[in-house]
């Protein structure tokens, strides 16, 4: 299945995009997607700690399966305000 | 009223916008760029958010206020990219027929909102730049 | 900046005035006219001011909460004579580097004003006028 | 001595005045004051509860003892804000 990765402020810059796809066998979960995201960016990137994900705009944990399609963003530490 | 913007942000709007006959109290607060930040000058802050997540979630905090404290309407806005030193980067506001529950209520959005809200912020400051909260993106320009 | 005055209150004014580049948080309180008041309808206000001894506290409760609170500035207005619903009876405007500060000593600053701030308020409700606090004053107009 | 007296809000309402001379003996109180500022009044009024005090301009208890010139301002529940 296909699932859409962003990359945000300090992890964009590090991966060098914002946005691409991978590819993930069936029943893969957020963990497995950052684990094949951080080989198929255009550079190779490594978790900040307290790194946060959603899928489709809601926070998820990282054992949480993915499904096709899905739009898995990696939020690193906020700061708005 | 929710608003992400590039525009400057005006608080009369917000303001405005809870401000009813039934309301004793409006707190209107303000986010500013400050000129300084953990003891070194600050040059100018950049903001980024994710839409429309950041939408859905400052409408979520909305309806967390709104259902624990007694108060009325709410107004939030947050501006993106460049702001610089003086400038607004926030702007609530919070109507209540009391204030006690507008001034409880407006501090915990902004606490939760700087939890929750995927927003971020890259400062520049003397001689270097780093997004704040991610120390190992700090890059120095020396 | 104190101000007290029979014209209408402008936020803005209050707000410019103790917004400095070092502060990131500025904190305004309106206090306004209601259209209701203990279960009744309220027609408008009447403020009345002891000057100069309310321009003496108002000064004294800024230097109180500077005291207490990590803010940098305090503005404060208050409107005295007539009120209409939907009006500002009260603006104040605090600054601060940071939030949580600005918010306690804000509605620190609102709670010692009603308690030590000779400024009285008569309520022209539907079908009588009373002075708050004082019920002996009710008068109806029936 | 003479002393000013000030009313304000519902009290000056009761008392039909906002403000008059009282004259009292040398070393009276603020409670001798507001005795006789009673019967001196227009109409004569009654304290309200939690009625406060203020010499010039501060706040002082009833045993406040008073100077020729003084300004005494007594002061209902305030309600401002």
């Amino acid at each position: 299945m296909k699932i859409v990765i962003k990359l945000f402020a300090g992890l964009r810059d590090r991966a060098g995009t914002g946005d691409f796809f991978v590819e993930l066998p069936s029943g893969a979960t957020v963990k497995d997607a950052i684990d094949t995201a951080q080989h198929n960016a255009p550079k190779e990137w490594t978790a900040p700690i307290s790194l946060m994900a959603a899928i489709n705009n809601e926070y998820v944990g990282f054992n949480a399966v993915l499904s096709d399609g899905d739009e898995l963003a990696l939020i690193p530490p906020v700061s708005g305000g | 009223m929710i608003i992400i913007t590039e525009q400057p942000l005006d608080p009369k709007v917000l303001t405005g916008a809870v401000r009813e006959d039934t309301d004793g109290a409006v707190i209107t607060f303000e986010g500013i760029t400050r000129n300084h930040n953990d003891g070194r000058g600050v040059e100018y802050l950049e903001y980024e958010a994710y839409r429309p997540m950041a939408d859905e979630k400052l409408q979520e905090l909305i309806d967390e206020i709104k259902d624990r404290w007694e108060i009325d309407k709410v107004a939030v806005a947050h501006r993106i990219g460049r702001v610089d030193i003086g400038e607004l980067s926030l702007v609530i506001a919070v109507s209540a027929a009391h204030r006690r529950p507008a001034f409880e209520a407006t501090l915990h959005f902004v606490d939760r909102l700087k939890e929750v809200v995927p927003i971020w912020k890259k400062e520049y400051f003397e001689g270097g730049e780093v997004w704040i909260g991610d120390p190992g993106s700090e890059r120095t320009t020396a």
